[in-house]
């Protein structure tokens, strides 16, 4: 009990089913994991994996109607599933801040972006107007936005797609978080842009002592900006273990497959991909087998009609969900 | 580029192997198809249905309320008022129809070949049809409708009809824009489609089902117009009848007769009812996100 | 190693121009580039740098304002009218949305048939026959699916149907804009991988257009980079990852996450960004940005200059080729 | 921005422009000798030569379209030989009458669709937002002539309420308390029909804005619901309302009209329907002069406010 009030966050059963009309949709099926301070871990996946939906319900933000949300998450010991939206509130930006995916969307538009921060600093810190503003400016320079003064009174259809996450940033680290969910913070961002804003999120991270939760479908991301990585499929962890270890020595065959399907740079042109046939299953219709079973080359029966739970690996702390694992030995991803 | 399309989460799950995922019309929908379906038949074969002659006075019965002679009872006049509402009809059915037909017979092909071709031919056609919309239409129409003497059903046919073009302008415009945008259309022209094969194949079918159901929308207004016209006298002259000259008949002996208002408007508003729920219902059956107007 | 060849595709000092006036910005700012027979180019580089506009000006879709388009000895800009229709048969486009390039009120298998309609040159079983046979290639099976509409399919698959009906008049000349970037990574390798088969069944010539680097660089043999509408470095795909010339080059490549622990931890990233097109810098375009940039960069704009064999950069100091 | 209101006041002049050669052409297409259909038969000579010069008639009818607007511009509409008073003075005089029942319905619609629409916007689906949007739905369909007729009948002849029903309208210098009852009627529903427009759209806009990333954004920064709802919600939603009661308004002026005519309120609308019957020409085409001018004015008011709103629009 007391090792778990030390860690930041816990995890346990985590579910979110959505209820829709094609039927209940489980997003999320049965999620645990749990994650120190000043860590940064990368919750991998592709659409569909429920990547997404996971760390806004870690937040607990998902919307009231049509969502049955079960299992617990504990943030800093708080039990955040089934909270008051009161209790939620008072953590959110303080304890727990968001970035979003789209900076074209997630800043509101009629609103000057300085505003938008020192609206944060005035409601949840209860700062004077003056603070606010000086303390806004601030916090535009840390993000690294040149002649903040100029920019607190541009509007966010002045500014460009990297500028507005910058702002982003700015603004979910106004009441200085613990913990930072950045839910795909640099897709539609260009890649000199991207290595900005990756390299600002990892010295934040330094100086301000937070601990930071990486999603995203890009494993380039994730691959040496994180301690551990998490492997999503079909709404479920199907790898979970520190990043050497999940990119050298994987035992699940979807993370082999995710590795081996994206081209590198490093590799000649024309190289031959790997690749894994179909796509990513339809969650209203999921059996009660390995969803990742029709696509597998070494599915057997029990896969198609048992679900594998996560096992622990040689490692500490490296578990997978596959009844065929793939054998022991350490693959070099470098060639 | 940097704006890729993502899908969220909940849209890739359902996107795969998704089926005719649309929201069915409903009963109430096929029902007030049958409504306007009865007036419809109702205005065109009034004069073969087995009721009086509207124009018809019974000295005899006047201002009586509904009885089984006379089912809606009748007027001032002593005609009866069950007729008078379907021939009524006439009226308002022709103008709504016969000003929908001028307003989308110009306004339609002119909005999809602005919003297709682009260019200049597009930036003056819609700044005339901008300047054309800031002026208060209905006012307008009093205005022409006054002046414009002696009244007719056709003057005012074509002045509501002609009143109406930029409006049918801009909403086929903008529907049109929202398509032709779309890859799909580049995609025709890359493989050597003819103008006409791409407004014919590929625009009209995706913009049918906004125009159809702003069109049902329009009729409504249309209708609700032309009452307020013949209301405040504006419309047909009597002894003609129509629902709105009816009502303003009807208001100097209100107290005497509230039959002879509550019928004409019952009439009138149910058939608004009707074309409005159509035109919602089928707008959310084809998934018409709500063109801003 | 290809200079005796003639080049399929010509394109010299193309430039294509938006808006009036003040707010005049050249998205292409001559462009020259040729593709030879049966080979794959690859254009690369950040949005707004103008390879998306290069791509639909090679089609006609926007108006080059100058320059030249030489398909197969043909001046693409002179066609007018039905001889415009006809050359655009010969080259294809595929776009980067799948699903907006799909009509969504339409069969797939009338999709698929819609140049085939519109030249009205296959008909009847012979055009049936011809559909099956295509969407069977991109492995869509049309007994099942053939008489779905677009809406129903997932992105990759709308992707699939695309390439069937780019091939169904035999193109020589296929130009992907963007093609992968909408799909997740395991069905951005099937399409890939298609693609490449395609090629050589159909013995196309490529032009590949996209932003990820390494996408672009496993089916490409030559790789041309743009910055703010122009062609900054073009070579054989190999050395210019290898060895970038161009310092904008080095960058990209630098800012390229590869998905592995063990790669170099990140060299200098590249500060600020792009300049507006409409009011580019004088000389060289990346001189704002460039660290190596000098007096001469912002006088004088370089030009493509030959460095190594089929390999030109545009840069008044470009970065030594030993240099790994 | 200094642009933008610049082009909008370019195309105010051109649509006021067109408004008075619209309204200048409309005494031509009576049928006939215009001073006979204008004066009647048995107009004298004197008060011919009177309308001959005022409209410029002898001369070409470009020429008289500059006689006209020179006279409109300082403000002569010309002289009723009807009442024989000036059609100035007779708008001036009605003119209030119309401000006063649109200022009244307004404030009524305003202010019960903003926090309703709010409400049903928060929780879609939930009791409250089905009742109204049903309601709404049906009431879209009742035009306001019948509503005015229906309400007539019910309260003031059947409930028997005082001061409400015809002929009772009181001026606001005689009584102004009973200025206000007898402007009840006519407030009330015009405001119906404004709500259900202005709750309609409000809700639309707002739910589909409280889908936005970036009300998500602002709930992760612990921001209270009610803030949200109205700092972060309400300002991208009201640009929509606001482009609603910019249409709405000439449709408001004709129902004004209708309500009028039906109370014998001496608006501008009874005026302009009584003219109408008399034939009065020239009171009729003063009237639809200043009520369309005023329409273009109020339409680019808006225009600018909502401007103000969403900064996004003047830079296109």
């Amino acid at each position: 009990m007391s090792v778990e009030q030390e860690k930041l966050l816990v995890v346990k059963d985590l579910a979110t089913t959505f209820h829709t009309a094609g039927g209940d949709l489980p997003a999320v099926g049965g999620v645990s994991f749990d994650m120190e301070r000043n860590q940064t871990i990368g919750i991998v996946g592709e659409s569909g994996s429920g990547k997404t939906v996971l760390s806004r319900t870690i937040m607990g933000l998902q919307q009231r109607t049509n969502v049955t949300v079960t299992g617990s998450v504990l943030l800093s010991g708080f039990e955040m599933v089934g909270a008051s939206e009161d209790d939620k509130r008072k953590r959110w930006g303080t304890e727990v801040a968001m970035i979003f995916q789209d900076p074209m969307t997630s800043l509101n538009p009629v609103m000057k972006v300085g505003k938008q921060i020192d609206e944060t600093l005035r409601v949840r810190l209860g700062m004077s107007k003056v603070d606010a503003k000086a303390r806004a400016i601030e916090l535009l320079e840390l993000v690294g936005i040149p002649s903040p003064q100029y920019r607190y009174d541009a509007y966010p259809g002045q500014l460009s797609g990297g500028m507005r996450q910058r702002v982003v940033i700015a603004i979910a680290l106004a009441c200085s978080p613990q913990l930072l969910l950045a839910d795909e913070p640099t897709t539609g961002l260009d890649v000199t842009i991207q290595a900005q804003i990756l390299n600002l999120l990892e010295e934040l991270k330094e100086r301000l002592e937070m601990s930071v939760v990486l999603v995203t479908h890009d494993l380039g991301v994730v691959a040496t900006r994180t301690s551990r990585i998490i492997v999503m499929y079909a709404g479920r962890i199907v790898e979970i273990g520190s990043t050497r270890e999940v990119f050298a020595g994987h035992r699940m065959p979807y993370t082999r497959a995710l590795l081996e399907s994206s081209p590198k740079v490093s590799n000649a042109s024309h190289t031959r991909l790997t690749t894994i046939p179909g796509r990513p299953p339809n969650l209203l219709k999921l059996t009660d087998g390995c969803s990742f079973a029709p696509r597998c080359s070494y599915a057997t029966d029990k896969c198609r009609v048992e679900r594998p739970e996560l096992q622990a690996a040689d490692e500490p702390g490296h578990m997978f969900a596959c009844w065929n694992p793939l054998p022991k030995t350490r693959r070099t991803v470098r060639k | 580029m940097s704006n890729f399309p993502q899908f969220s989460v909940l849209e890739e799950a359902i996107l795969v192997e998704k089926p005719e995922a649309k929201e069915p019309l409903g009963i109430l929908f096929w029902i007030c198809v049958g409504w306007i379906g009865l007036n419809i038949v109702g205005a065109l074969f009034a004069n073969v249905l087995p009721i009086e002659n509207p124009l018809f006075q019974n000295y005899s019965f006047i201002n009586s309320g509904p009885s089984l002679h006379h089912l809606f009872g009748t007027d001032d006049l002593g005609r009866d008022i069950l007729a008078r509402v379907i021939y009524g009809s006439r009226v308002s059915l022709s103008v709504g129809a016969g000003a929908m037909v001028i307003g989308f017979g110009v306004g339609a092909p002119l909005g999809m070949l602005a919003a297709y071709r682009r260019g200049r031919f597009d930036t003056i056609l819609t700044n005339v049809m901008y300047v054309l919309l800031a002026f208060p239409a209905i006012i307008a129409t009093i205005a022409i409708l006054s002046f414009w003497t002696p009244r007719s059903l056709f003057k005012i046919i074509v002045v509501i009809g002609v009143a109406s073009i930029p409006l049918v302008y801009r909403v086929i415009r903008t529907a049109t824009l929202s398509v032709a945008t779309k890859d799909f259309i580049i995609a025709a022209k890359v493989q050597g489609a003819t103008d006409r094969r791409i407004i014919f194949r590929e625009l009209t079918p995706n913009i049918a089902p906004i125009a159809i159901s702003f069109l049902l929308i329009g009729v409504a207004t249309v209708i609700a117009l032309e009452g307020a016209l013949a209301f405040l006298g504006l419309s047909v002259n009597p002894p003609t009848p129509s629902w709105g000259n009816m009502i303003n008949e009807a208001r100097t002996i209100l107290q005497v007769n509230p039959w002879l208002v509550i019928f004409p408007s019952a009439a009138l508003c149910l058939f608004l009812l009707c074309l409005n729920f159509i035109g919602d219902r089928l707008r959310h059956h084809f998934d018409v996100t709500e063109v801003k107007l | 190693m290809t200079e005796t060849r003639e080049p399929l595709l010509k394109v010299s000092d193309l430039v294509v121009t938006f808006g009036m006036g003040r707010h005049q910005v050249a998205a292409v700012a001559g462009v020259s580039f040729e593709i030879y027979e049966g080979e794959t180019l690859g254009l690369v580089g950040e949005s707004g740098c103008g390879k998306s506009t290069t791509g639909k000006a090679l089609m006609r879709i926007v108006e080059p304002s100058s320059g030249t388009i030489e398909l197969d000895g043909t001046d693409v800009i002179a066609q007018k009218g039905k001889a415009l229709r006809n050359i655009r048969t010969r080259m294809q486009m595929i776009f980067q949305d799948p699903i907006s390039s799909l009509n969504p009120r339409r069969r797939i298998k009338d999709i698929v048939a819609e140049p085939l309609d519109c030249w009205k040159s296959v008909t009847g079983d012979e055009r049936d026959v011809l559909i099956s046979d295509l969407l069977t290639k991109v492995g869509i099976d049309p007994k099942v699916y053939g008489n779905r509409y677009a809406r129903q399919f997932s992105g990759g698959q709308c992707q699939r149907i695309s390439i069937a009906r780019s091939l169904a008049m035999r193109p020589k000349l296929l130009i992907c804009d963007e093609m992968v970037s909408a799909l997740d990574v395991s069905v951005q390798a099937q399409i890939l991988n298609l693609l490449e088969d395609l090629k050589h069944e159909y013995g196309l010539t490529l032009l590949f257009i996209a932003h990820d680097l390494a996408v672009v660089k496993n089916v490409s043999d030559r790789v041309a980079v743009m910055y703010l509408g122009r062609i900054c470095e073009i070579g054989p795909a190999d050395t210019l990852y290898e060895a970038p010339a161009h310092p904008y080059t080095k960058f990209l490549l630098g800012a390229a996450l590869e998905a592995d622990p063990d790669s170099p931890v990140h060299g200098e990233v590249l500060g600020g960004e792009p300049p507006s097109p409409l009011n580019p810098p004088s000389g060289c375009r990346f001189r704002t940005r460039c660290p190596f940039a000098t007096e001469k960069c912002v006088e004088i704009e370089p030009q493509l200059e030959e460095v190594a064999p089929g390999h030109h950069v545009a840069c008044h100091y470009p970065l030594t080729i030993s240099k790994k | 921005m200094l642009r933008y209101v610049l082009r909008r006041v370019v195309m105010l002049i051109a649509i006021c422009f067109i408004i008075s050669v619209g309204s200048f052409y409309l005494i031509h297409l009576l049928p006939g000798n215009i001073t006979t259909v204008i004066e009647g038969p048995g107009a004298s000579p004197e008060n011919q030569a009177k309308l001959y010069k005022l409209l410029g008639l002898n001369k070409p009818i470009y020429q008289q379209y500059f006689v006209w607007i020179s006279n409109v511009l300082r403000g002569n509409l010309g002289t009723s030989f009807i009442s024989q008073t000036s059609v100035a003075s007779t708008i001036r005089a009605a003119l209030p009458i119309d401000l006063e029942i649109i200022f009244l319905s307004q404030i009524l619609a305003f202010i019960t669709a903003i926090p309703i629409a709010m409400r049903s916007a928060r929780k879609p689906d939930g009791w409250l937002d089905r009742a109204f949007s049903a309601g709404s739905f049906t009431l879209l369909s009742v035009p306001t002539f019948i509503v005015i007729v229906l309400m007539v009948l019910f309260i003031s002849i059947k409930a028997g309420v005082p001061h409400t029903g015809p002929s009772s309208y009181v001026s606001f210098s005689q009584d102004w308390l009973g200025n206000l009852e007898s402007m009840a009627l006519p407030a009330i529903a015009l405001a119906i029909g404004s709500f259900v427009v202005y709750y309609r759209v409000l809700r639309s806009d707002l739910i589909a804005t409280l889908q936005e990333e970036f009300i998500t954004m602002a709930r992760s920064k612990g921001l209270s619901q009610r803030r949200i709802m109205w700092r972060h919600a309400f300002r991208p939603s009201s640009v929509a309302l606001l482009g609603a009661a910019g249409v709405n308004i000439g449709g408001l002026l004709a129902s004004g009209f209708v309500v009028q005519y039906l109370l014998n309120i001496p608006g501008l609308g009874y005026t302009l329907i009584s003219a109408i019957d008399t034939s009065d020409y020239l009171l009729v085409q003063g009237i639809v002069l200043v009520v369309s001018v005023g329409v273009v004015l109020i339409n680019f008011i808006f225009d600018f406010i909502i401007n103000i709103v969403d900064p996004r629009i003047s830079r296109e």
